[in-house]
Order: C-alpha cells, then structure tokens, then sequence
C-alpha cells in the first residue's frame, strides 16, 4: 500500500520507537504492565495525545497517520497499542466534543503530557446482558460498572442523564479483578463508585449527540487498526519462522499447506488494510465492516501463527502466544460482536434486520 | 451397529464427572493455571479412586473426557501420571515391568514421555539425542529432550534416541528407546515456564550428559524404536482427542449455561438465531468428533487399532476444540473472556500440536489411505 | 460399541454399488442430466434387484449412498420411486395401505410427497392448500404445490392442507394430510425444468383445482397432520443424509483417480501437501457424516428416533456434500470442470435445501437441545 | 468506493448497457451463447476493444475503467464479461506487444470491430498435467489442445518457440466437447490442429519475454473484476431476495444468520474491491493475490445467494444458479488454483516455496 507522506513519517518515528522501546520491554509489559517511563517516552513522542490539537499538547495526528501509529505499534506490543488506542479514541475525542470547558481541556493536556491518564466506562457496551452504569443519588455519583479497563486512571469518563459527560476524579473501588486473557498491559477488573460532588465534574449536557456508545463506534477504525497490527505482527513472525525452521529436511515455507495459509493470510490482510485507509473517516458502515474483518482476521492469523510454530510458540519467551490472547482480547473489548453485527446489518440491509 | 457406551463405562463416565465437578474447584483450577503449578494432591485423589487404570482403557478415555470437560490442566494432570507407559505394558521386559510399570500403577511413580528434541519437532527420526555404547554392554546417553510433558516431576522416562547413523534413505532406523532414571547421574530437568495453557501440567527441557543406561534398560530391540513411538501415537492420540472432546463439551456446556443466564437476565441475545446456530453448529462438530474418537478407541481396544480412524479423530477433535473455544468467546466477548472461558481458549490450541500437529496427522491419513487404494 | 455395519448390509451395500457401476453408465447420466428427464428404465431395473424395499431400511439406506456416489440424480431416481409412501406405513389405514401402498411396494405405482408451497418454503405451517369438507363427508382441494419431486410422474400424492383456521399462535394446528391421484380431475402436474441439479429426478408443480377428495384419502387424523410430516422428515432427512455421503464419496473417489493419473502421467501436484491434505480433510469430514447419519439410522430403525441426532445429520452430511465438491472441484480446476465432478458440483447444492434447508435443521438442533437440558 | 470521473462515465455506460441489452439477452446467452447481435452492440460501444488504442479502434480504457467495465457486465452476465475479458487481455493484449506487425495490428482492429474475434490457446496452463500444445512439424502447425474457450473464434493466438506469436486462422478441428458447467456463452472443446503454412503467420518472434503464461498472469486484475462481479451479482439479488422474501412471518434479513452472512459477504467483497482497484497495474503480486481472493469469494457468494433463495434459487428462471455455475467456471478457466498459489507463495515467502 502507498500512504500519504505525513503517514509515511508517523510510520518510521513509530517502527523505531517500537523497535527500540517497546520490544526490549515487551516481557515486562506482560507481567506487570505497562512501564511508567515507556508512557514517558510516548508521550514524548506525542503519542498519548495523538488525536488532540496542538494548543492541548496534542500531535494533531489526522485519521491515517493516527491508524499507521496504532497498526505499528500493535504488531510490536498490542497491549501499547490498545492503551494509546483507549486514551486517544475513547478519551480525548469525547472530550474534543466540549471545547471551551477548562476541565475538559485540562483533562486532554494530562493525557496528551502523559501526568494523568484516563479511561472511558464503556463496558457495560461489551456485555449482551445490560447492567450496571452510573446514577446520580443525593448529588452522589453511584454504581457499578461490569468492566473496567485501566482501571488506574487518573479520571474516568460517562455519560451524564442529559446528554452531558462526566468527569470522575475519585470514589471509585476496584472489585473483582479478572483473568488477563490478554492485553496484560492494561488492567481490567469491575469497580464500584461512590463519589461525592467534590470529586465529579458534569461538563456541557443538554446537546444531545453524545453518547459512550457513540464514542465506541467511532473508535471502530482505531480498533480495526490495531486489530491488523496484531495480526501483521503475528503473521510476520511466522513468515520468518517459516522461512527459518526446518523439518523433515526442508524449511517449513517449502510446504504448500504453510505456505498456501501464509500466503493467503498475507492477501487477505493486505486486502482489509486497503480497505481500512481507503475507507471515509465519517463512515460509520466502512469502519464497523473493516473492524469486525479485521478483528476476526486478527483471531484467525495468530491462530496461523501459533500452529506455523509449533510446540515453540506455545511459550511465552517466543513472543507469539500474546497475539493469540491478545486478539481474542482486542475483540472482546472492542465493543460486542453481536452488537455491532446487528449494527452493521441494519446500515447494510436496512433498520431491523438482524433482530431475530 | 450399536453408537452408545456400555453401561460400565456410562457409569465411569459419571463418576468422572462427579470427581471433577468435587475437586476441580474454580480455585484450584485457577491456582494451578496461575501458579504453573502441578496439583500432586489431585493426582492421588484420583488415582485413589481407579482413575488411573490401563486395564480399563475405556474407563480412562471417558475419565478423561469428563475431567478436561471441568478443567483441562487440572484434568490431564490426574491422569497424565503414567504418561507413556503403555510402551512398557507393549514392549517391556519382565524386569522393566516389575521395576518400573508396577509402581507407576501402583500410584507410587511417575512416568514420562520423552521423545520430542528442540531440532525436530514432527520430525521424529530427526532426533539428536544419542546412546553410545559401552564396552559392557551399557549405554553413555547424551543430548537433550524438550517440551516433555511431567518432565521435571517424573522418576522416569521412556527416551527415545539415536543408537547408530540411519541408513541413506532410511532415516526411521537406528533409533532406540531406553528408561531413564531422573534420579541418574548427568540428569537434568528444567521446568518450561510461560505456557499458553495447560499450565497445571509440568512441563521440562531436560538435558543428558553422559547418563549411563544398564543395557536392561534398553526397550524390546535396539534400533526398532520409531515402531515403538508409532505404536504409541496410535494410542495416545486417542487420549488427545478425548481430551479435545472435553474441552470442546466444556467450552459448550457453558455456552448453554451463559445463555440460560441471559435470558434469566431477559436479555434478547440468548435466544437470537446466531446463538441458537452457535449451539447447533458447535454441537454438531463435537457429535462428529465424540463418534470419530469412540470409533478409533473401539478399534484400539479391541487390538485392531486403525491408524486412519486414529489420526482422523486426533485432527478433527483437535479442530473441533479450536473451534469450539473461539467461536464461543468470540459471541461471549467480555462475558466470556472474564470468566474461565478464557482458559479453556488458552488450553484447546495445545490438542493440534502436541502427540502429532494436525498436519502430522493429515499426511497420515492421506497416505495411509493411498495405500489402502483409497479406502475403497 | 461397535461402528462397523452388519455383514448382510455390507452385502447389500456391494451389490448396490455393483448395480450403479453397471447401471449407471456416463452415457446415461449425461444424457438424463441434459434432457431433465426421468430414467424410467433403471427405476424398473433397480425395484426388480430389490432396492426398493421399505422392509430393509439398511438396505436401502447404503443403497442409496452407493447409488448416489455413482451419480446423484440416477442414484436417487433408482430409489424414489415410493417417496412418501412411509407416512401409509405409519399412518394410514388398511383402505389406503391396500390401494396405494402396495402397488408402490409392488412397482407397479409411484407415489410423491407434497408438502411445499410456493409462499411456505421451510414454514410447512404457512402453507396455503386448502381442504373444505362436502355436505358428503368429502373434500375439495384447492391450491398449489412446488418442488414437487415426481410430481410430473407418481400416480398419487401424500399431500398437506390447511383443514381448518389455525388457532391463535398454534398454527400448526388444523392441517391434514389427504392421498390425491394424479388422474383426479383437477389435478395438473407442471415439470419445472432448468434445475441446477439432480436434473435426473422429476420435480413439478401442482395445482388443484376442487379436486374431490373422498373421506377414506384423509390420513390418520383431520388436523393432525403437521405431527405426520414431522414424523416423515425425520426419515426422509436420514435418506438425504445418505444422498449428500454418496456425493461426498463420489468427489472424493474422483479425486483419487485424478490423482492417481496424475501421479502416472509423473505430475508433481499428484503429491504435493496440498493434494494430500484435500484428501484429509475431506475423508475425515465423509468419516464423521457417515457415522452421524448411521448413528441417526441405527436410532431411527430401532425406532427410537433422534430428531437432535437426525438433524445434525441431515446438516452436517449436507455441508460435508458441498464442502467437498467444491474443493475437489477447485483443486482439479478445468481437469475438474471438464469431467463429471462438474454434475457432482450441481447435484450437490440441494442437500442443504431440500427436506428441511440447513437453517431448520440447526434451529431443530438448538431448540431440541435446549429442551434436553443442553444435552447433559 | 470512491471511483475516479473516467471510471464512473464507463460505469454509467456500461450499467445501462447491462440493463438494457445484457440482462434481456441473459436466458438466450445460457442456452445458445452470446447473440452475435449483442456483441455487435457491445462492438459499437467500444467494449470488444477496450484496451486497444483509438488508433486501433480501441476505446483505450486505462486499467481502472477496464475493471470497473468487466464487474459490471459480470454482474448481469459472466458469460459476456468472460467474452470481453478473452478479447481484451488474452487476445489484443499480446497482440499489443507486436505493434508495427501488420497482421496483428489488423487483428486487434478485426476485434474492436467485431468482425473477427480471437482466443488464447492457453488451455495447457490450466490442467495439473501438462501435455499438448502445437508444434511445427515440416511447416505444418500441429498439435491438439486439450482446453480451448471461445472454439468459433475467427483467429487463435498461440506460442511460437523461439518467443513469437502465431496467429492461427485455420486448420483447427473440434474434438471432445465439454459439459458446460459455467460461462455457457462462451464455447468451451478440445481441438486438434493441422494447420498448413498459409494459415498461420509469424509474429515477432526472438525477443524473449512474450509467452502464453505470461499473458495468463498479467491478467489476473481482469479476472478478479470479473470475479467481484460476478460475487457482486449474486449477492445483491439474495440482498434484495431477503428484503422482499418471508418465512415464519418476517422478512428473511430480520433472522440473524442470514443478516450477518450477508452484511460480512458484503464487507468482504467491498474489502476485496478496495485491493483490487487501489492495487497497481504492474504489481504481479497483488493481481495474483485480487485474482485469488476474489475467485474464491465468488464462489463463496454464489453459494451464500443460492442458499438464500432456497428452492427457488435453484431453477435457472430465478437468474441465480448461474452465479453458482459461472463463479467455479471462472475459477476452473481463470487459471490453474495450484499454480497460482505457488506463484503468489513464491513472490511472498520467496522463491521455491510450496514445492513440496
């Protein structure tokens, strides 16, 4: 694919810092996070605030070069990817949506300089089953939410009753703390709040078009960006291996059965990647399809991947077995494919369809 | 024609089943996976209560089946403590019986398999590991094995290595099997940590350096052991494909049971057409599976194992595990990857590489029914 | 268990395949392809051989298979001379069972089975046909019916009607099953010509037009007939099962003579992975359909039918008949096109549609399992 | 998919002619071929000449317009998109590459006009086992060729050996012909060929480069256009099928396999269309990888169409069981699958991959 010339330039700055940062930290990002001083350097980098403009602390990144950055470091280390994803698509944008409240602006300037991350409460959108959510109680914020990921942010972001966004700075409790399928970098458990006025503030309100479901669905480029970083990560590790290893006497790419699914793989991924950059940024069809394509592809090509390298990649020190987890987790916490499903039936085959 | 289990084994089977669902607690389960821990408590426990049996193979098949249908580490790891010697019960000396296979039958020893070095993988006869022989008639053992299964908990091992050059063209020859003891001098284990899954399985690199096996160690003939190894694919794929069985029916069964809380919940998502062709799609495949495992096992334990039928059911159960988890999470999606529907997706993808890859089996079958003239 | 047929239908079996060697010549099934046309001829021969015999359900069941694995469209041809004609067996009484069922089994008539019409589809419940009573006790028929196989040949029908207005939300209520003659007056047969597939059977459309019906056609119950045609598709699915194994077969014995030519001709592709793994995995695919759809059988003929077993069978032998015709057919490319395999690609689409479409056997699966208790 | 100005007029053009004289023609093409009426037609309008030059009597179409001409017509007709593909890249294409010859320049005028069209003896290419062929044997051309398409043709195209092109006008006996599983408007037979010096000419010859196979691969974009409409076609009438069509009381596209079957199709499809227009004229890569993509999911569609129509789809009045014939038969002729792949895993994996 030809990219534009600013993308070309995000894509070199974004190789060199995932060769040279994010890989020598790739085990620890597995067991323990994210490094403090790796966010640092990204938002150095301008990173963390890629999205935002530059009076914020912003790179002011447009949609492609965003997507490049995303895809880049997703083949590296998807769990990095998905957190700049998260601070960027599902945190600063909302905020963008209210210029002109200082709060809001504030919050943008901490996520871009990298001194306050946040995180948007968007998991009861992942589950089929609805509950939970915040409720205002006597002026206090109260409720449970289902999912949380990165649930050590500085703030989180909802939905106010009246179409306005809540900041919440405090009050919060984590609870059960779940199994780290994957995206071991960032955090995921469920939280209860309880937080005083002090300690939330409600910004705009009353204009309607702003939603937490809205938010998720014009992520779904970021996401299918990243989703094809991890399945282009995956993939290239097992065109090396396979041109490497050897088994009965042969490298394993010289097997039409490896190499007729590499190959294919290869295709199919080149063939949704042009489709994703093709694609109008506003497009909320284009970017649900390329998302639930490339989500899928992602699973299906590190499944590839890991059978490409056998007993080998079954073990974490191969630096495989992440893409597997962390496909399946990106398409968990990418929003709930029946949703989006549904969704996109209903912008390709008319309102209604797909609900039986 | 008859496609139903006998009423003993029904009765095994129920008994598995009630032994998992007792002691493969969601803690434990979670412990061991976390902690890549082997559970020694559980293995006794279930060797106290004749899990463990070779002279009842369909009892074990079905054990299996319904222990990895609760938890997939926790139940290979009671029954895995034998593991490979069925080579001992085949090919073994009388001495080699009494000294090895009867403590491991008695609950008493460990056993392991250990053919699999890190330069061949599939590629059996392209091992490294080498016996020179003694003047005494004993053997020096040198190289390595890697990825084998109760490597750094077995007493011993059934070890395949190289004992003279292949001939040109005749790669298969030349390999012999010995008993290794852990316990032997230049011996050693190296626990593999970082798994994918299966974590509450011991999984060891273990390495040789100048091990000397008495010559009574040595398995059946010098030189004949890839017909030893065949011989016990033929029956450990077996146990693969149970154990893929299993997954595939746990990872089912609590489709059934999230579904059933769903629509608890009033929820329009579990009785949707995609869920309901979820079920009869993931269903179907496990049937399938189940009948082409217990056509293989019926074979085998009758004494007339069918290579075809055997690797048929290793590669589809294998496929049908794979399957089953990834559709199942992907329509669970945060409800699944939450709960311990994340590890039975973590432990499925190890049933299409391990005791042969699907594509191991696949040659297989494709040769093996060339040669029969195609089935016809 | 035991998973091997019994030697008298592996005899029935060889002498079914030995019929359609003999029987089922190119010629012969290029030419009743290209024409659409009915071979009158070989049903005669195949009923005077005995493979028409509703009192040997194995019998015709392997036939069936053997046949289709031939050709599709005169394999089934040879057999569907009595479609329908288990629903007299089951249902109906001495008058009809005399009159209608036994010409069947004598050859001497044929029978067909009208269920479906043109706004129904797979909703059997929707149909529009309709039955009013006479003063007399008799009935008028009025309506259509489509897809209709021997509808342009068969002396007389098993046919649904609405009867009375369904009560509310139970619209499988007020439907009943009449014999309708084909000499009837106001009885017309349409041959629906240009099939994709299976150009050899004859499909029609009827009308009816106050066709006068006589009390004594009605069968079993008025009103009761939704349960009847149930009852019926789970034996016609097992049959269907069978069509879409000896398609399955078919294909794949096509692929091993292709590539046993190819291998003589010294083609490097005769053994390459990719060709070996098609055989694979399609083999193993064949292998789970024929214990699926025999498992469905051994249930069915012991009458203790399993409609969750039948309909996965239906389902999965389907899929696996256009799975594997369209992936042999995609490896042997124009080799393939040029050659039967092509008929084998268009005789095999209609197994996942007719008999109950893919989509209504798995809501049969999900549904009936649901109501099992998910099957534990 | 946003097309450039060139693009949309000759799909404009080429949508009304497949409404107004293809789609009419569509029974008559499947039982007796394409009307010699109708290629007059498409003559006029300059299709049978597309890629030849104006000075030719080409319509000098560039690539994108080309491919944008064939989906559209495959989508109504396979057989008539077959037709023109034939006549444009296996037929005037090689021709191209002899300018200043004479003969092959009235060649290619002869088939912008349709006074004479042409076929590619490159049916060798397509079987596993490689035999036939024409040889020159005491000035006589002779040989048989085991796949010929479009048999009629006034003139055939061939190999000479030392790098040259035979053009053929006789000598050429029809042998076995096929059961015409796909693509009924074009002929399809084996042939015998004893063609004495007078009927062949010639062409070029000594330069290297020019040969059947080459021909075959350059015009993998074309073939993939062709696939994507035919997909294209099968689709949209099972879209517009479960719109209209109910069962159990609801319209088809409200039960959620059929909904998500076909939006994912659709998306598939766009995605693959993105790949094959944004892909460049001269990357053997990435037309291999379009022509085997798109092959396969036409195939994958009609069947999708066909299973949506139910018992309907299956009688050739409803229009959709071609879909089902022609998508194998494109595959069948397109090029041999096996081949390909080893191809594509060759330019992707690196030389000598899939041998085994």
């Amino acid at each position: 694919m030809r990219m534009d010339e600013e993308t070309e330039l995000v894509l070199n700055f974004a190789r060199e810092f995932a060769e040279k940062d994010v890989a020598p930290a790739a085990a620890l990002i597995e067991e323990s996070g994210i490094p403090g001083e790796l966010l640092a350097k990204a938002a150095e980098r301008g990173y963390l605030g890629a999205v935002a403009p530059e009076d914020l602390g912003g790179a002011s990144l447009g949609p492609a070069p965003y997507m490049a950055l995303l895809e880049t470091l997703a083949s590296s280390s998807p769990s990095v990817a998905f957190y700049i994803m998260l601070q960027n698509s599902l945190v600063i944008s909302p905020l963008l949506g209210f210029r002109g409240s200082e709060e809001a602006e504030a919050a943008v300037r901490s996520v871009a300089d990298g001194t306050g991350s946040g995180t948007l409460l968007f998991g009861e959108l992942l589950s089929n089953a609805r509950a939970g959510g915040l409720k205002l109680a006597g002026g206090h914020l109260v409720g449970s939410c289902r999912y949380v990921v990165h649930p050590s942010a500085a703030f989180f972001i909802s939905e106010s009753q009246d179409g306005g966004l809540l900041l919440v700075r405090g009050g919060g409790s984590r609870k059960d703390s779940y199994p780290r399928l994957g995206m071991r970098g960032v955090g995921f458990c469920s939280m209860e709040f309880e937080t005083p006025p002090a300690h939330y503030t409600r910004i705009g309100g009353r204009k309607g078009g702003w939603s937490i479901a809205s938010t998720l669905n014009s992520a779904s480029r970021a996401i299918a960006a990243t989703a094809l970083g991890i399945a282009e990560g995956a993939l290239s590790r097992a065109v090396r291996y396979a041109a490497e290893r050897k088994t009965f006497g042969s490298e394993l790419r010289k097997y039409q059965p490896v190499a007729h699914a590499l190959s294919m793989m290869q295709a199919e991924l080149e063939s949704m990647k042009a489709y994703l950059y093709g694609s109008a940024a506003g497009d909320a069809r284009e970017g649900l399809a390329a998302k639930l394509l490339l989500t899928d592809a992602a699973v299906r090509a590190s499944r590839l991947s890991m059978q490409v390298h056998g007993g080998n990649g079954y073990f974490s020190d191969y630096g495989v077995e992440k893409y597997y987890r962390d496909a399946m987790a990106l398409e968990a916490l990418g929003g709930n494919r029946n949703d989006d499903l549904k969704l996109l039936s209903g912008l390709m085959l008319g309102e209604g369809s797909a609900s039986i | 024609m008859d496609f139903d289990l006998p009423e003993d084994v029904v009765a095994m089977k129920k008994k598995a089943a009630e032994f998992a669902a007792r002691e493969f607690t969601a803690a434990a389960a979670a412990e061991h996976d976390e902690g890549e821990k082997y559970p020694d408590e559980i293995r006794r426990k279930a060797f106290r209560e004749g899990f463990l049996d070779m002279g009842n193979p369909w009892g074990m098949l079905v054990a299996m089946e319904e222990f990895c249908r609760v938890d997939p580490g926790l139940g290979l790891s009671a029954i895995v403590p034998a593991f490979g010697s069925e080579i001992l019960m085949l090919f073994g000396s009388d001495f080699q019986k009494k000294k090895y296979l009867e403590p491991v039958m008695h609950g008493e020893k460990m056993s392991g398999f250990a053919v699999t070095d890190s330069g061949a993988g599939s590629d059996v006869a392209g091992i490294s590991a080498a016996l020179t022989r003694n003047e005494d008639g004993s053997y020096l053992l040198n190289g390595q094995k890697i990825f084998i299964t109760n490597g750094g908990i077995a007493d011993h091992f059934y070890l395949l290595a190289r004992s003279s050059p292949p001939p040109p063209e005749k790669r298969h020859r030349g390999l012999t099997m010995v008993v290794v003891e852990s316990a032997m001098e230049g011996f050693r284990a190296t626990q593999l940590k970082g798994k994918l899954g299966m974590r509450a399985t011991n999984t060891a690199e273990l390495t040789f350096s100048n091990v000397r096996i008495p010559a009574e160690n040595v398995i059946g003939e010098e030189g004949k052991a890839f017909y030893y190894v065949m011989t016990f694919f033929n029956i450990s794929r077996i146990y693969v494909a149970a154990q893929a069985l299993g997954i595939a029916q746990g990872a089912l069964d609590r489709l059934t049971s999230y579904l059933a809380a769903l629509r608890a919940s009033g929820s329009a998502a579990a009785d949707g057409e995609a869920a309901q062709f979820l079920v009869a799609e993931v269903a179907s495949r496990i049937d399938a599976a189940r009948l082409l495992t217990y056509r293989a096992a019926s074979y085998l334990f009758k004494f007339t194992p069918d290579p075809v039928a055997t690797s048929m059911a290793k590669y589809y159960a294998a496929e049908t595990a794979t399957y089953a988890v990834t559709r199942i999470l992907e329509f669970m999606g945060a409800d699944g990857v939450t709960t311990d529907m994340e590890r039975f997706y973590r432990d499925a993808k190890i049933m299409e590489i391990w005791e042969g890859t699907s594509e191991v089996e696949k040659l297989i079958v494709a040769r093996m029914l060339k040669e029969k003239g195609e089935g016809k």
